[in-house]
């Protein structure tokens, strides 16, 4: 585990013992941690989002080749628009792809964003808690 | 031709029919010869190219239908025969229907030129060869038109590979057949043959002086096929099935027919060109030993070299089919430069060095 | 005249590997652009999750990934026993190493199998699928199933191994080499093969870090990660086993990394079975799995699978449901680069890239 | 350089060729069958006299196949076999083993209504 100490003077974070939850600009902050040296978090390995009922949170599960560590940055998403952080990791695309297809959220800088998975007709976002479907042709929804 | 020929006429006369009727009708004859022997060559090869592809990969083939199999190949062929001819929206009607035959006629017609043995030659011209590699390149028309008319990206690209391909290895294949051609001071294909017989049997072969001219041409001839390693224009894993993608039934049947047909021509040409063609491996007709008080002898003489002439086209053919097993396929710009930039200047220098063997060796270049 | 051609690669294409749909723009046959849409083959696996206890959903983590059903398997038992803070039995772990090694080892020779189908030779694909059907017979009399074992339980495996069982594997292992010998001999050197596949499809680091590309394709990259050593789980930490990395960046490189990692798999799978069958102890910690209840909190785990890192995160309520399942595989990354890597080559290269990523549709859509 | 290249493709062919004198590997399945290991898995089989109506496999059946219905003096079992993944789950939990896989594996049949097994521990039609 590294020391967060440094991070959190410089950004509103506050440290759980899983995760660092980021209060503040998600862009910002991984950008910090991907271009410093001594963190180096050149790999965004996936992008975790999970309904809280009151918001959804976003984990961006982080990776550094060089120094072999790995961290997890949560942030709380409330009214359904995110931040992209394509700019940052291309690979965050299809993540974010699939967030929106799933949980409805949309990011803001993300202009080729679209239904990863479920047809573009698809009324709903299935991996909310509150998602409920009534299409009754569907032979699992018997 | 001439002994068949005779036979028939006889036939005729000794049942009163004019002879005028016999001459009218004889061209039949060998047409229908022709006609069988591609159905049962073609039918026996599909089988024997599963056979030997399972053989390659330790599995055992078709062999459900009939004994060992046999009858596997008529099934497909029934099945072929039997399914719905799908006419595809938006495609050409007229060149869809047409490209299949466009390719079967000339791979036909290439079977009339081959000299099975020194009796069956039923196109007997004194330019086979020209003839041959003119009618040759003919399929490819056929096989641009099913491209242009399939209203199917896939088929064009195929067909697009498949001109782009016949027009760079159609060149190389010339050159080798000049020194051919230098070699045996003719153009007649039975000539040819007879310029490899000699005291020394296999040794007057052609494949030994033109040893590199049989290599290209072999790899050539796999290009001008479409198979295993040139077989783009039907590239499986990327354009579904090229050129016939929107075919099925008869039309479909008619481009895997001309396919094979055209696979065992090849063979028997190359045969012909380079392996002594019906000449016996062994330097004497076997016939000579066993039957040489028979009245029959020439009869059987002919069949014999009939005989040689199938071993070797098959030997051919199962070389085909390992390159087949083995070789992944080439890409596209590679497969231009090995034409261009590797077997069209080797074949140039191939005929150059067979002209100064034979004016040097053989005296004389004529 | 518009000269691009737009063409949808699949979702039915005999080289897309399930059913991807990769929208192609052509001029001629150079690629200008592709874009790949996933989502055919999506099963929901993550929202099964949530209606599932943990014991239900067991059975279906195996058709996350079919190749490497052990991974997904090992991925989520060992989150969950994280979670649970079990302490998972040694012969267990070793258990599970040596199966899951055989499985990267059956799934790596599947994809070689698929690669050299997709250059367009045929013979590997069989003999690779003769070797691979040897470990699925081994995993067959091991788990009862060839593909989908459900073997893994929270804290151990479901049943011990036998010696029988230990004497077969370790003599597949010593006929292994062999066959990889052969398929060296069959493609490494080809010049084809080359052709095809050297400095096709180049991934430098940075773009492979970028897009989150992991596993053997990061690995042919020159970036020498692998979780097996840097983070070692189960019990990689006690077996020797070196890291294959090339740094050519290109399909050839990621051909050499796996056939690498097979000779890799084969000594830790040695390893294994000398453990297995000089110490034995329990191979299973006993919990009431039927009512699991797993205290609060979150896991992830990391696990090298075959085609990359996979993780398995794990969010619980207390409640006898996971509140979120999150599986992320190397497919889906290793799709997302494809279009930076065929930009400019040809339309027969995109096969040859694609299918040196090794990419399985089941673990991208889930 | 040249002749390397000839050579790899030479010996490639040579490799491939001596394949054809290896034995065969192919099984020809409805004549020849594999012999299935001890523990294979196949379509779950239900015993009327183990079973105890506990339904514990209902409750760990991740597809919802298997159903068990406690009369008054009898117990019905129903499995649907178009939802069953035979993932083995309700017979490693059985506390009687009343389930057992079975070695059977061909499920294939006319229609899908037969997919549909049901027992009754009243009538002996098990054995």
């Amino acid at each position: 585990m590294i020391d967060v100490s440094v991070i959190s003077e410089k950004f509103n974070i506050e440290v759980n013992e899983t995760k660092i939850i980021c209060n503040c600009d998600i862009i910002r902050l991984l950008e910090f941690l991907k271009n410093t040296p001594e963190y180096n978090f050149n790999m965004l390995t996936s992008i975790v989002a999970v309904d809280m009922i009151s918001g959804i949170e976003l984990i961006y599960q982080l990776y550094s080749t060089s120094n072999n560590i790995i961290l997890n940055v949560s942030k709380i998403i409330e009214n359904n628009l995110a931040q992209s952080v394509v700019e940052v990791f291309k690979s965050a695309y299809f993540d974010e792809c699939e967030i929106y297809d799933m949980f409805g959220i949309n990011f803001e800088g993300n202009n080729k964003i679209k239904r990863l998975f479920m047809p573009e007709s698809w009324i709903g976002h299935p991996l909310l808690k509150s998602y409920k479907n009534e299409d009754m042709r569907l032979a699992w929804n018997e | 031709m001439n002994y068949l020929y005779f036979l028939y006429i006889q036939f005729l006369l000794n049942h009163n029919i004019p002879k005028i009727f016999g001459d009218i009708t004889f061209p039949f004859i060998p047409f229908c010869i022709v006609a069988a022997m591609i159905i049962f060559v073609v039918l026996v090869l599909v089988l024997l190219e599963r056979k030997v592809l399972a053989l390659f990969t330790q599995r055992k083939g078709p062999n459900r239908v009939g004994p060992w199999g046999m009858f596997q190949t008529i099934a497909d062929a029934i099945k072929l025969l039997c399914k719905q001819n799908i006419d595809i929206l938006g495609s050409d009607k007229f060149l869809f229907n047409i490209a299949p035959i466009v390719v079967f006629v000339p791979v036909m017609m290439l079977w009339g030129i081959i000299p099975y043995s020194s009796e069956f030659v039923f196109m007997n011209f004194s330019v086979s060869v020209l003839l041959y590699i003119s009618i040759a390149a003919l399929p490819v028309i056929g096989i641009i038109l099913s491209g242009y008319a399939s209203n199917s990206k896939y088929s064009l690209i195929g067909a697009m590979r498949s001109g782009a391909q016949i027009i760079s290895y159609e060149l190389p294949i010339m050159f080798v057949l000049l020194s051919i051609v230098a070699l045996s001071s003719s153009m007649n294909l039975k000539d040819i043959v007879y310029s490899q017989l000699g005291e020394g049997a296999i040794l007057c072969w052609h494949v030994f002086p033109c040893i590199v001219g049989f290599i290209i041409i072999f790899i050539c001839m796999l290009a001008e096929l479409n198979r295993c390693p040139f077989d783009l224009p039907e590239a499986e894993s990327e354009l579904v099935a090229g050129y016939n993608t929107e075919y099925s039934g008869m039309r479909f049947a008619l481009f895997f027919l001309a396919e094979y047909a055209l696979m065992f021509i090849m063979a028997a040409f190359l045969a012909t060109l380079f392996w002594g063609g019906y000449l016996p491996i062994t330097g004497k007709y076997i016939s000579e030993i066993f039957f040489s008080d028979n009245q029959f002898l020439p009869v059987f003489i002919y069949f014999e070299q009939f005989f040689w002439l199938m071993i070797k086209t098959f030997i051919l053919v199962f070389l085909f089919m390992l390159v087949r097993a083995t070789l992944p396929r080439l890409g596209t710009q590679s497969l231009m430069k090995l034409s261009w930039y590797l077997l069209l200047p080797l074949s140039m220098i191939n005929f150059i060095v067979i002209i100064i063997f034979k004016y040097f060796i053989e005296g004389g270049v004529l | 005249m518009n000269k691009i051609i737009k063409l949808n690669v699949g979702p039915q294409h005999p080289s897309t590997h399930g059913v991807l749909r990769l929208i192609t723009e052509l001029d001629g046959e150079k690629i200008l652009s592709v874009e790949p849409v996933v989502g055919y083959l999506h099963r929901g696996m993550e929202k099964l999750a949530e209606n599932r206890s943990y014991l239900q959903y067991l059975p279906m983590v195996d058709r996350v990934d079919y190749l490497g059903s052990f991974f997904t398997s090992y991925a989520y038992c060992n989150a969950v026993e994280k979670l649970l803070f079990v302490e998972v039995p040694k012969r267990a772990e070793y258990i599970r190493m040596l199966c899951m090694e055989l499985n990267r080892i059956a799934s790596h020779l599947l994809w070689l199998g698929t690669f050299m189908l997709d250059l367009g030779a045929s013979s590997p694909l069989f003999y690779c699928f003769r070797d691979r059907e040897v470990i699925l017979s081994l995993f067959e009399e091991l788990t009862g199933q060839r593909m989908m074992y459900n073997y893994f339980v929270f804290g151990g495996v479901r049943h011990d191994v036998s010696d029988d069982w230990l004497c077969k594997v370790s003599s597949f292992i010593a006929n292994l080499p062999k066959s990889i010998s052969d398929y060296e001999k069959i493609i490494t050197e080809n010049p084809i093969f080359l052709d095809r596949t050297l400095n096709k499809g180049i991934l430098k680091p940075q773009t492979a870090l970028q897009f989150s590309v992991t596993g053997p394709n990061l690995r042919a990259s020159g970036v020498e990660v692998d979780y097996r050593k840097v983070m070692p789980y189960s019990v990689y930490g006690d077996v020797d086993f070196v890291i294959s990395e090339s740094n050519r960046c290109d399909s050839y490189a990621r051909y050499l990394v796996r056939i690498q990692e097979m000779k890799t798999s084969l000594d830790i799978v040695k390893q294994a079975v000398l453990y297995l069958k000089n110490n034995s102890d329990n191979y299973l910690t006993k919990i009431n799995s039927l009512n699991l209840k797993i205290p609060e909190g979150e896991y992830t785990s990391y696990v090298e699978s075959s085609r990359g890192l996979l993780n398995c995160y794990i969010k619980s309520d207390g409640s006898p449901k996971p509140y979120r399942v999150k599986w992320r595989t190397g497919s889906y990354y290793s799709v997302q680069v494809l279009p930076e890597l065929v930009k400019g080559l040809n339309y027969n290269d995109l096969i040859a890239v694609f299918g040196s990523l090794d990419v399985i549709m089941p673990e991208v859509d889930r | 350089m040249f002749l390397n290249k000839l050579k790899a493709i030479i010996e490639g062919h040579f490799t491939v060729f001596k394949h054809s004198f290896k034995k065969r590997i192919t099984q020809e399945y409805p004549e020849v069958k594999q012999d299935l290991p001890e523990n294979f898995r196949g379509v779950p089989d239900w015993y009327a006299e183990k079973c105890i109506a506990c339904k514990i496999c209902e409750k760990v059946c991740p597809a919802n196949a298997v159903r068990i219905e406690k009369g008054v003096d009898n117990v019905k079992f129903g499995l649907n076999l178009s939802k069953c993944i035979i993932c083995g789950n309700c017979a490693y939990n059985c506390p009687k083993n009343a389930i057992i896989m079975s070695k059977n594996y061909e499920t294939a049949v006319a229609s899908k209504s037969l997919l549909i097994i049901e027992k009754n521990s009243k009538d002996n039609n098990y054995e």
